[in-house]
């Protein structure tokens, strides 16, 4: 009952949040949006019995990754009203719509039908996090080394492609300079 | 999940945000007469006997101050940011066990709201939450100094957010649990964990510092630099939630510290709980002290010190504790 | 004065401060940092200010219960003296503080009497522009007016004003020879001895 | 105290000053009296053409044509170590014969002399700005725009810098009141609340000793004063000072200013 | 009222779709980061899921390496915004029609 | 000042009925005064004066805050220039009712000795004032003196008085 109430209660609060998110044309009420549904997303995951996940859910996503998009936002000046031209919008939530349908019922269809059986069977008596911690570092150990070099890598790469050119500065140059820096880029685009 | 369950929970809550609410005024009032007195001033003494109704008169007149939205703000966001400041402050305390637990009228009580297995990272979790108070406040404003601000807090969370949780992690390795509950049990067989982990209570000392934003590093809402960061354009109750909120933090984060580090409560003696109020009661009044003592660092030197200080140290002590422990 | 002139400034914890050269590169700036923190310069700064708090040598005067003593050469709000002898005015009339005066903030008027002698009939201070600057009572050829120590004033209004009557020492006052003479601009407040710390030489 | 001067024959001299006393001229040497200077105007000889130069109390004050102005000063800097600009500005002599006189202070540090550069420029000429050379000129001559109205060339930045950049008429000119023109005495009030606000506000008080003692809008007596607007009879009760009303505040510590003590020792 | 694995499934189905109308209705950027952040996190959801009614660990160590991935995504892709925004002063989507960067 | 047509202080010396929520909310204001930093001058050090160890603000609950939205009485510390006054007005506008203007010294009076083109003939020109101290610079005692007069004008009115909105014009 619990369980139920729970369910429909966060998945409309969810639904709701995201909705908001991919509409508004405000940056800042996408951004809190998408903040609030990621944590209602991690309620899913306690509702389920994964309380790890849902703890690293709230402090990766909520904790950083919002807070670098919303650095991001500073830095790309776009805290307010966003302006976009918009194509047909029936068109594309019915697109959207069909292509979600589509993947879920592909990836979900063989799985419904057949009696699958768990290869990591959820122990008794142990919780969450520690079998989370067991299979992580058995039998996904080769993976878990791997996202962890891809983050190193996405880490390294980030640094480098925002930390490009970060001495030139247009508002400590004057105009003769700009005009250069402009006339430069011009010729790029037009060549 | 029976009544007397709920009921008590319910109970539980009721008197944690009472208390703690209660206690953030009462904050104030010690904040502004030790710095008084490390300053040789008396701080405030009319309003009252030796002042102690100053809280009083500063919330009725948070409380009867027009409250101003200014136009360019963008208006849910910047109503709802105190409020998220207030609440994850509160939201922490449900995993954290304040006292040892005591039978009343013969049922037994547990002064935890909730005790969940993964007691740290909650709170580490919740209190990152924390940061969208003054990130969305700062950005909502529509004030450059909050915006500055909003950056500033942005940062800071992050960047110590890595060095709270690798500080915490030696202790969690040891302990085996993230429960805090069991970190209070471990230590009154093992003795206390900052004996063998002094590095790592340091780091997570530091980090505290920083996420609740005190003078070392206050630099999120620093008078004589960005007016009041991102509470510049608040004014009347919204600014008093985030004054709550950021004081009912010092007191959470006053008493995670001793339970992870220094015992706990112990066994669950009288004796035990009092031990836990003091150290609580030292902690805060640590922020305090270094308020009246320190002076800020800048924010490029708060970067340095997290990145190139304090990390690497915690990733140390992390992989000498695995050694230590799988020899 | 003996003590004055005798003094040495070799002791009496003067000590000159031997400033270090800053470190430039990145090895130097670390072996600074360990110094500083391992010379415990941090916590010195937490000592100091807990021992304030222990010793609690509190330095406020708590203001309207406790004041402190003005000194004799402190210009608040003008007064108007009147001569031991005969307890008449002293002001004669002359107008010199009205000249003088760089804000242009007294006014006088005065008139020929029976007695063939200038007497004030109309005298105002408008403190709402003097700036307390004393060149009146500097310029007074009688000692007529000086600075009183007044300072407890405040108003709804813009522009106080003192006029004659207010400045000038009530009759009583001077019937009980109490009147107060102001010291005059250099003079030294009765704590003055104690203030008194010899400056280095070198200084 | 002012230093005592003897009085003796206080009587003889006329007290009064003359009106049209001008002041004598300090005493003009020839630059040849200081060898330096001399060394330096004879490089400065060679290059440039120099009208006057004579030295007054220990300084070299040399006369040029007003285009040579940037020319000199880089000479002065490079090659005879005039290294710092210590100040430059401009003298009205718009009455006189319409010109303006610009000054600029140097001063070497090697030779520790100090030199004076002086031309004349006519009103509504503009000078060459020496910005490049010294970067202190900048602030300087936007102060001299600002106060005289002299515009510099190649300045990069040639705007007012200390008065607000809508204001009209450059004070330092002779011509100017002290107190302000028309303009100045109503700037803040259209600034802030438009024109037609000015017979609201009303003008500027400026009679600055005039006291009106029955207008309790404007006027409060002191040991007499009464809030806003009472009407005033003359014979007012002296006003009891006191920091509290009657009996105190609840709950607020009680003060009166009987029981209040002065304290014996300042240095508490 | 017994939840059910479907009753997720359908939840995970209807956050991707939304996410999908974002990635296709966004021209900022940045916004079109947040979409694809919903679409992700809708599978997420689906995983955590199955792992549940199945009994199986899978689901949960999925979601995890997809929490890895969104973490990366978003710092290259961040780093890469970051140039364009300098070279262009702008992160419209509509802007990026030339093949020479 | 004579020449406002509209009064801002109206019914001032006047006996006002006070009920018992006025008389709460009164005590609350007036005894958590908090100020804006805001000294443009000489008296801006009188002002800090006041602030620290000897004198101690604080013991009347006053303290200093950075943003106007928080302060309760705008101290004007010094002189105000012409080029500042539309500062002042903006500052002014931004602090939150109830509001309080102390004008602090000669120069925040009347323009005191600066009879110049370039300095403001009194800081009630611009902005709606409450309570003005003479000196040259006040005392810090003078200033407390005045946060006490103060109190007592707060607490001698109605609570809803405050509220309205004071306009010069």
């Amino acid at each position: 009952m619990f369980e139920a109430v729970a369910f429909y209660l966060f998945a409309f609060l969810t639904i709701t949040m995201f909705y908001i998110t991919v509409t508004t044309s405000q940056a800042l009420y996408a951004l809190s949006a998408l903040a609030a549904g990621m944590i209602f997303i991690s309620a899913f995951f306690f509702i389920l019995g994964a309380d790890f996940l849902g703890a690293v859910q709230i402090i990766v996503y909520t904790g950083a990754v919002m807070a670098l998009y919303a650095f991001g936002m500073m830095f790309f000046d776009t805290t307010r009203e966003v302006h976009e031209n918009h194509g047909n919008k029936y068109i594309v939530v019915g697109l959207a719509t069909l292509a979600a349908v589509l993947v879920v019922v592909i990836f979900a269809a063989p799985m419904v039908s057949t009696n699958m059986q768990a290869f990591y069977p959820m122990t008794e008596g142990a919780g969450n996090t520690e079998m989370v911690g067991m299979v992580l570092f058995t039998k996904y150990l080769v993976p878990f080394e791997v996202a962890a070099f891809m983050l190193l890598v996405a880490m390294v790469a980030g640094i480098v492609l925002a930390g490009k050119k970060m001495d030139l500065s247009l508002t400590l140059m004057n105009a003769e300079e700009i005009q250069a820096i402009e006339d430069e880029k011009n010729k790029k685009v037009l060549s | 999940m029976d009544n007397a369950y709920l009921i008590e929970t319910v109970i539980k809550v009721v008197v944690i945000l009472l208390v703690f609410s209660a206690l953030a005024g009462i904050g104030t009032y010690f904040e502004r007469k030790i710095l008084a007195f490390m300053q040789r001033r008396l701080g405030p003494m009319n309003v009252g006997p030796f002042g102690l109704l100053q809280v009083g008169a500063d919330g009725i007149k948070l409380f009867t101050k027009e409250d101003i939205i200014p136009t360019n703000v963008v208006g849910p966001i910047f109503k709802i940011a105190p409020v998220i400041t207030a609440a994850t402050a509160f939201m922490a305390a449900a995993a954290i066990p304040f006292l040892p637990s005591f039978t009343v009228f013969g049922y037994e009580v547990h002064p935890i709201v909730a005790d969940i297995n993964i007691g740290i990272l909650y709170v580490l979790g919740v209190m990152a939450i924390g940061l969208f108070g003054p990130l969305l406040g700062g950005m909502a404003s529509a004030n450059k100094f909050a915006l500055l601000s909003a950056a500033r807090a942005a940062a800071v969370f992050i960047s110590y957010e890595v060095v709270t949780g690798l500080a915490a992690l030696a202790p969690i390795m040891m302990v085996g649990s993230l429960s805090l509950i069991d970190f209070n049990n471990y230590q009154i067989e093992n003795g206390w964990i900052v004996w063998s982990q002094p590095l790592a209570f340091i780091l997570f000392w530091i980090a505290a510092f920083a996420e609740t934003g005190r003078t070392p590093f206050h630099l999120i809402a620093n008078d004589h630099e960005i007016i009041d960061g991102f509470g510049t354009e608040y004014s009347g109750m919204r600014w008093g939630l985030f004054f709550i909120g950021e004081y009912a933090n010092m007191f959470f984060i006053s008493f995670v510290i001793p339970i992870i580090f220094l015992g706990g409560f112990g066994d669950g003696t009288v004796l035990g709980a009092f031990a836990l109020l003091g150290k609580m009661a030292f902690f805060f009044f640590f922020f305090l002290w270094t308020r009246a003592a320190w002076p800020d660092v800048r924010p490029d030197q708060l970067m340095w010190l997290c990145w190139k200080v304090l990390m690497p140290l915690a990733v140390i002590n992390v992989v000498i504790t695995g050694f230590v422990m799988m020899f | 004065m003996e003590q004055f002139n005798n003094r040495n400034v070799a002791d009496n914890g003067y000590f000159m401060v031997d400033i270090e050269d800053y470190p430039t590169d990145g090895w130097g700036r670390f072996k600074r940092i360990i110094e500083r923190t391992f010379r415990l310069e941090l916590f010195v700064g937490l000592w100091v200010v807990m021992r304030e708090m222990i010793k609690f040598d509190i330095h406020t005067i708590s203001y309207p219960e406790e004041k402190m003593p003005i000194g004799p050469r402190y210009r608040a709000v003008h007064e108007m003296k009147r001569l031991w002898e005969s307890d008449a005015e002293r002001c004669i009339g002359c107008g010199l503080c009205e000249k003088i005066c760089i804000s242009d903030c007294i006014r006088m008027d005065t008139k020929i009497d029976e007695e063939s002698r200038k007497e004030v009939t109309e005298y105002t201070i408008n403190l709402g522009r003097c700036i307390f600057c004393g060149y009146c009572a500097e310029v007074c050829p009688e000692l007529a007016i000086t600075h009183g120590g007044e300072y407890e004033n405040a108003s709804d209004q813009r522009e106080h004003f003192v006029d004659y009557e207010y400045m000038l020492t009530p009759i009583d006052t001077m019937k009980a020879n109490a009147q107060k003479e102001f010291e005059g601009f250099g003079a030294i407040t009765p704590h003055e001895d104690e203030r008194v710390t010899k400056t280095p030489l070198s200084y | 105290m002012r230093a005592y001067t003897p009085k003796d024959d206080v009587q003889a001299k006329a007290y009064y000053t003359d009106r049209y006393y001008v002041a004598p001229q300090v005493p003009k040497q020839e630059v040849e009296t200081d060898e330096v200077f001399a060394a330096d105007l004879a490089a400065l000889k060679t290059k440039f053409d120099v009208k006057e130069a004579f030295i007054q109390m220990k300084q070299m004050i040399v006369y040029i044509n007003a285009n040579d102005i940037y020319g000199v000063l880089e000479f002065l800097r490079d090659e005879l170590t005039y290294t710092q600009l210590s100040e430059m500005s401009a003298i009205d002599w718009l009455a006189k014969d319409n010109t303006f006189e610009i000054f600029y202070q140097m001063l070497s540090m090697t030779k520790r002399k100090r030199l004076r550069i002086k031309f004349f420029i006519n009103n509504g000429d503009a000078v060459d700005s020496v910005e490049s050379l010294f970067r202190c000129a900048d602030w300087s001559e936007r102060e001299m725009f600002d106060m005289f109205g002299i515009e510099a060339n190649n300045h990069p930045f040639m705007k007012r810098i200390l008065l607000p950049y809508d204001w009209q008429g450059n004070p330092l000119l002779k011509t100017y009141p002290l107190e302000g023109d028309e303009f100045a005495a109503w700037y803040e009030v259209d600034k802030i609340y438009g024109k037609e606000a000015r017979d609201v506000i009303g003008p500027e008080i400026r009679d600055t000793a005039r006291v009106d003692r029955y207008d309790s809008e404007r006027f409060a007596r002191l040991g007499f004063e009464v809030p806003k607007g009472t009407k005033i009879t003359g014979n007012e009760e002296p006003n009891k000072q006191d920091y509290q009303e009657e009996g105190g505040v609840f709950l607020v510590k009680k003060f009166t200013k009987d029981a209040s003590k002065i304290i014996d020792d300042p240095q508490r | 009222m017994e939840i059910g694995l479907n009753h997720y499934l359908v939840l995970s189905t209807i956050l991707f779709a939304i996410g999908l109308i974002g990635v296709m209705r966004r021209k900022n950027l940045l916004l079109l980061f947040f979409a694809t952040e919903i679409l992700l996190n809708a599978v997420n959801v689906g995983f955590a899921a199955i792992s549940h009614y199945y009994g199986d660990l899978t689901g949960q160590m999925f979601a995890f390496f997809v929490i890895a991935i969104a973490a990366s995504e978003l710092a290259v892709g961040l780093g890469l915004l970051i140039v364009w925004h300098k070279r262009h002063g702008t992160i419209d989507l509509d802007t990026m029609t030339s093949m020479r960067g | 000042m004579a020449q406002h047509k509209v009064n801002y202080s109206q019914d001032g010396g006047l006996p006002v009925a006070l009920t018992s929520i006025d008389k709460i909310v009164n005590w609350g204001r007036s005894n958590s005064i908090w100020a804006l930093t805001y000294g443009l001058a000489c008296c801006g050090i009188e002002m800090m004066a006041s602030g620290a160890s000897r004198f101690d603000f604080d013991r009347y609950g006053t303290i200093f805050r950075a943003s106007p939205r928080q302060a309760d009485v705008m101290i004007v510390a010094g002189t105000l220039t012409k080029k500042h006054a539309e500062f002042i007005k903006r500052l002014y506008d931004q602090m939150t009712e109830p509001r309080w203007v102390i004008s602090m010294g000669s120069c925040a009076n009347t323009g005191g000795m600066f009879n110049t083109y370039a300095t403001v003939q009194g800081c009630d020109r611009v902005i709606p004032v409450d309570l003005y101290l003479p000196g040259c610079a006040p005392r810090p005692e003078t200033l407390q003196y005045g946060v006490m007069l103060l109190q007592k004008k707060i607490r001698a009115n109605k609570a809803g008085n405050a509220q309205k909105p004071k306009r010069l014009m």
